[in-house]
């Protein structure tokens, strides 16, 4: 792969743990010397164009390489390689964000509990729940337990299993549960023949539901299989619904997406979007 | 947005409150988990073509079933394999088991067979044999067409399959009556059409989780599949054909018990919306 | 020690105290709310370090001495100049980059995502050689004609520059009402889809609570409805 | 020419006359040509939603789905704008719930840009802008929690949304919000008709800004979709028309666009 030839060309891995720590003071002093720089240099004109150069150059890079041509097997070309690599580092350059989404958790609930408002009580079970799962779970991470487990645990391992397997996925499991009462009372507030639209969607609903249980099977079990009326049995009914009537009309909304989306990601990467982001830019 | 305090009947029955919803919801599941009441249970067409397919092999073909599930979707896939081999045994057919993906499928299933074999006094090397988990998807597939023997190897338990007493005068594809695919998995289907059932003509039917049977309705519509098992459903009905209801009927019981109480509730609310309609002439009270 | 039966009470309580929610939010609903917050907070973190940053970053870094690895958290650093006035276009430099990574994924996606769409309409519409007048009935008329009509009505019904009225968009406008109703029976049959599988899901709670639970103290639960 | 994994010559042209049509149409527009758009009911709803949050002295919820950074996420972070500065006119509170902890730094700052444009920067609150877990159903209950002890008056529920949309939806309405939604994908919009007062479906979604805001760039991009929505149904007919004279193997149309085969 030429891509890591040309990085291992122009950024030698370091030659020993020593220079690597060298290495890497170098590069952080030169990065804020940059940016530095880049703050001193740059009036508000220049940092726009700035802006509006990066977005560019980053949706030009991935586009770029899913509409030139490409040859040779498996099909690459000039940009291919550095798809992977650029995606990494991306994620990695992504990943720092939790440490804001953690921080504006805590902001919330430490100040309520600094505080003492009402339920601070709660954001104190948020600051255990959290510890915990952190130093358990990092904890269970570097125990580098053998596959398959050891009959005896270590404690650890057990305050992690019940964090997880007792609290965590249980919690998951429950709300997602939830699920099932609010699809019922939703079922039986919306359907009602209020109005023709109303109407069309209750009998949809009706014959789908119906043709996925025993019951509706059974309904219409009186017609026989293998004769024309067959058509009307509820569950061939249901899928007939689900398959021709269902499936254009999700395809009828998709390429409306496709193209609304296509319109909103060229406004987006041509910085068009004007009067949406960052507009009264400094 | 609270409505207006309901006062008449018709009213009533159109603002349930929705804790009276969700508490009939929770108890009609929980009065039929303890104590179920049947309902009715027909099988559908692709489910009768499910067990039509596996009587209707001949008895000197073997039937493969490629048990490509694991925990994950085992609710489905474990109730719908467990009857499969039920249907094999009554219809006194010679079955295999083997599996392409996830590994842990042909373990799951294994215990599965020596249960039901059990039951109908089954040996195993004679009515029925696991070839085990083989990797390689595609080569594992064209390899088992020209021949079985070389390329299944051993069994699930570490013998040459050439040993065992079932796999005498099987050679090829030729002596495969049906594949029986059961999977939460996408693209096995598509694999077993391409290299099997479309070069070979050998029969398929297939059981798959409730999610992904959509897709495969065409193969049903063209014969490429000559059945299917959707879901719990599908593993409820074939339950029934060959008479073990076990985990899948009742929880498709259950299921249809919460249809026909969602159903009724709709129903209701539409009347007493009715009712009110009739009696304000025709407007929205 | 077995963390079995302590996982087993957890779990008991904790799906109860969601439930509580049905009621109405309520302090025990509350205070399971911030735990599951909380656990999934300290989650994030360590899903973040040992399955994304220890492997992709740390790593390769430290061990294999690639230093150029500095510059990725570098770049992820400017997200925090949110919070400073002065110089917070350093943040939307790096929010610019990030646009930019969603246009043009989307460029990318869109033959992948929307041709086998658009390739999965071109049914036949005609008698096909050797089919009788109840197969072409069911398989042309009652799926291809009626797949198409609704596609091309549903279409129409998403024209925003077009006006509903005219000699035109009279004929337009008919044509997205009834896409409109179409879109309607879509719904519906998508919700009545899912019905099934969201009781599922309660189903497999409830077992969970009367048998593993329950049937631990009152073994007679373990015993019913299989 | 069956793979997907790179474009092909029918693809390039097609995607080049595609953008072509709409960065066109936006170009026309700006030089002040004049643009129709019909009404489209849920998106009129918006101010009259803000407004009842104004009347009653009550924030309002904001969520704009659970996905990162992308194209859904960017159009729920215009409209979002759109809302925050309405209510900032109005001094109305508005509160934001994240899933993404990458969406969340650009939803804080274009909440402040949109609180600067309405002339209002001091009633900025950043911890209105919340990050609530990233874990799909935690954020479902968080967000739940936050409608009901804010007690909010009015839900915005614009991005993509997944199982968790009812969650969402119903408790909102229980506790008696007003309820204006918006998701793309189909799948959940079934839910949210179920329980919001007003949906934008669809396509509808990515008309929301132009629509809104009437910015002659975005109102020539909606009509050059228009004209790109042409395209495509023209093309699904000779398609059709092809499949129908043709056999499926000699459908030319089918193989440029990578299927078949």
């Amino acid at each position: 792969m030429w891509f890591s030839r040309l990085l291992q060309r122009l950024f030698p891995p370091a030659p020993t743990p020593a220079a690597l720590y060298l290495y890497l003071a170098f590069a952080l002093a030169g990065s804020i010397v940059l940016i530095v720089a880049l703050h001193r240099l740059l009036g508000p004109r220049g940092r726009r164009w700035l802006i509006v150069f990066v977005t560019f150059i980053a949706g030009l890079f991935f586009g770029l390489e899913y509409f030139y041509p490409v040859h040779g097997d498996p099909e690459k070309n000039f940009l291919t390689d550095w798809i992977e690599p650029v995606s990494v580092m991306l994620t990695v350059v992504g990943a720092l964000t939790v440490g804001l989404g953690i921080y504006s958790l805590f902001q919330v609930h430490g100040r309520a509990l600094a505080q003492r408002r009402p339920g601070w009580h709660n954001s104190l079970a948020f600051f255990l729940a959290t510890f915990a799962m952190l130093v358990f779970g990092l904890w269970e991470h570097y125990l580098h337990l053998p596959q398959p487990p050891p009959d005896v645990l270590p404690w650890p391992k057990v305050v992690y299993e019940i964090l997880f397997n007792g609290l965590f996925a249980p919690l998951q499991a429950a709300t997602f549960s939830l699920l099932a009462f609010y699809i019922a009372s939703a079922a039986y507030r919306a359907f009602r023949v209020r109005t023709g639209e109303a109407t069309l969607m209750m009998a949809a609903a009706f014959i789908v539901m119906l043709g996925q249980v025993p019951f509706g099977a059974w309904l219409t079990s009186f017609i026989p299989a293998d004769s024309p009326a067959a058509f009307f049995r509820l569950e061939m009914l249901g899928e007939w619904v689900l398959r021709w009537l269902n499936t254009p009309a999700q395809r009828g909304i998709i390429f409306g997406i496709a193209v609304g989306a296509l319109a909103m990601s060229l406004r987006i990467w041509l910085s068009l979007e004007r009067g949406t982001f960052f507009s009264e830019q400094s | 947005m609270s409505a207006p305090q309901p006062t008449t009947l018709s009213d009533r029955i159109q603002q349930i409150p929705r804790h009276y919803v969700y508490l009939l919801l929770a108890g009609v599941v929980v009065w039929q988990l303890l104590f179920p009441i049947r309902l009715p249970i027909t099988p559908s067409v692709p489910t009768r073509g499910v067990y039509q397919a596996i009587a209707a092999v001949p008895d000197d073909k073997l039937i493969v079933i490629t048990t490509d599930w694991d925990a994950s979707t085992q609710a489905e896939t474990g109730p719908q394999t467990q009857s499969i081999i039920h249907a094999c045994f009554q219809n006194k057919k010679k079955f295999v088991i083997m599996n392409l993906q996830p590994p842990m499928g042909v373990k799951l299933a294994n215990d599965l067979a020596q249960e039901a074999a059990k039951e109908y006094g089954a040996a195993y090397g004679v009515d029925w044999a696991n070839w085990g988990y083989k990797y390689g998807y595609e080569n594992v597939l064209m390899a088992l067409a020209k021949n079985i023997p070389n390329a299944i190897g051993d069994d699930f338990y570490g013998t040459p399959v050439a040993e065992l007493p079932i796999m005498e005068g099987v050679t090829d594809i030729h002596q495969v009556g049906l594949v029986v695919i059961v999977t939460g998995l996408s693209a096995m289907t598509e694999m077993w059409i391409g290299l099997i059932q479309g070069p070979y003509k050998t029969p398929l039917a297939a059981a798959y989780t409730a999610v992904m049977a959509p897709i495969y309705y065409p193969y049903l519509d063209s014969d490429q599949l000559k059945g299917m098992l959707v879901g719990a459903k599908g593993a409820a009905e074939l339950e029934v054909m060959v008479d073990r209801p076990g985990k899948a009927v009742a929880i498709m019981n259950v299921q249809s018990w919460a249809h026909v109480l969602i159903v009724a509730l709709i129903l209701l609310g539409n009347l007493g919306y009715l009712f009110a309609r009739g009696r304000t002439g025709g407007r929205q009270p | 020690m077995s963390p079995d039966l302590f996982i087993l009470w957890a779990a008991a309580i904790a799906t109860l105290g969601i439930y509580t929610i049905l009621y109405r939010e309520n302090p025990i609903s509350r205070l399971f709310e911030h735990i599951f917050v909380g656990l999934s907070a300290g989650y994030l973190i360590v899903a973040t370090w040992a399955l994304n940053l220890e492997g992709k970053w740390w790593n390769p870094m430290i061990h294999d001495r690639k230093w150029y690895w500095i510059f990725a958290p570098i770049v992820g650093a400017l997200f925090y100049f949110i919070y400073s006035r002065r110089l917070s276009w350093l943040a939307r430099l790096v929010m610019g980059l990030f646009f930019g990574v969603g246009a043009g994924t989307f460029f990318r996606q869109f033959f992948p995502l929307f041709a086998p769409q658009i390739t999965a309409c071109f049914k036949p519409l005609d008698y096909q050689a050797g089919m009788g007048f109840q197969s072409f009935l069911f398989e042309i008329v009652l799926h291809h004609w009626i797949f198409a009509i609704i596609l091309f009505t549903v279409l129409s019904y998403f024209f925003f520059s077009l006006p509903h009225e005219g000699r035109f968009g009279r004929g337009l406008g008919r044509s997205a009402l009834l896409g409109r109703w179409f879109l309607m029976i879509a719904f519906g049959a998508m919700f009545g889809n899912t019905v099934m599988a969201r009781i599922s899901l309660f189903i497999g709670r409830m077992q969970f609570l009367l048998q593993d639970w329950l049937g631990s103290i009152i073994p007679w639960f373990a015993g019913r409805g299989l | 020419m069956g793979s997907l994994e790179h474009a092909n010559w029918f693809m390039r042209l097609l995607f080049l006359s595609l953008c072509t049509i709409i960065v066109a149409s936006v170009l026309l527009a700006q030089r002040g040509r004049e643009m129709f758009i019909r009404r489209i009911p849920g998106l009129t709803a918006i101010e009259e939603a803000v407004g009842r949050a104004t009347e009653m002295g009550r924030p309002i919820f904001f969520s704009p789905g659970l996905d990162s950074i992308n194209i859904v996420t960017l159009q729920a972070l215009a409209i979002l704008s759109y809302i925050v500065r309405l209510a900032a006119s109005r001094a109305t509170r508005i509160i934001v719930g994240l899933r993404s902890p990458t969406v969340f730094p650009i939803a804080e700052e274009s909440v402040r840009e949109a609180y600067d444009a309405a002339g209002r920067p001091e009633n900025f609150r950043p911890e209105d802008v919340r990050f609530i877990s990233d874990e799909q159903f935690a954020y479902a209950l968080g967000a739940v929690g936050i409608m009901a002890r804010e007690e909010t008056a009015t839900n915005f529920l614009f991005g993509a949304f997944y199982a968790e949309s009812l969650i969402l939806a119903e408790n909102g309405r229980a506790l008696g919000a007003l309820q204006v939604a918006g998701c793309p994908e189909p799948t959940q919009i079934p839910f949210l008709i179920a329980t919001c007062d007003y949906v934008v479906i669809g396509d509808e979604y990515y008309a929301a800004s132009a629509y809104l805001t009437r910015e002659p760039t975005l109102t020539g991009s909606l009509v050059g979709q228009d004209i790109c929505k042409a395209i495509v149904i023209a093309l699904i007919l000779l398609g059709v028309g092809l499949a129908t004279i043709l056999a499926p193997d000699r459908n030319f149309l089918l193989t440029w666009l990578g299927g078949g085969g």
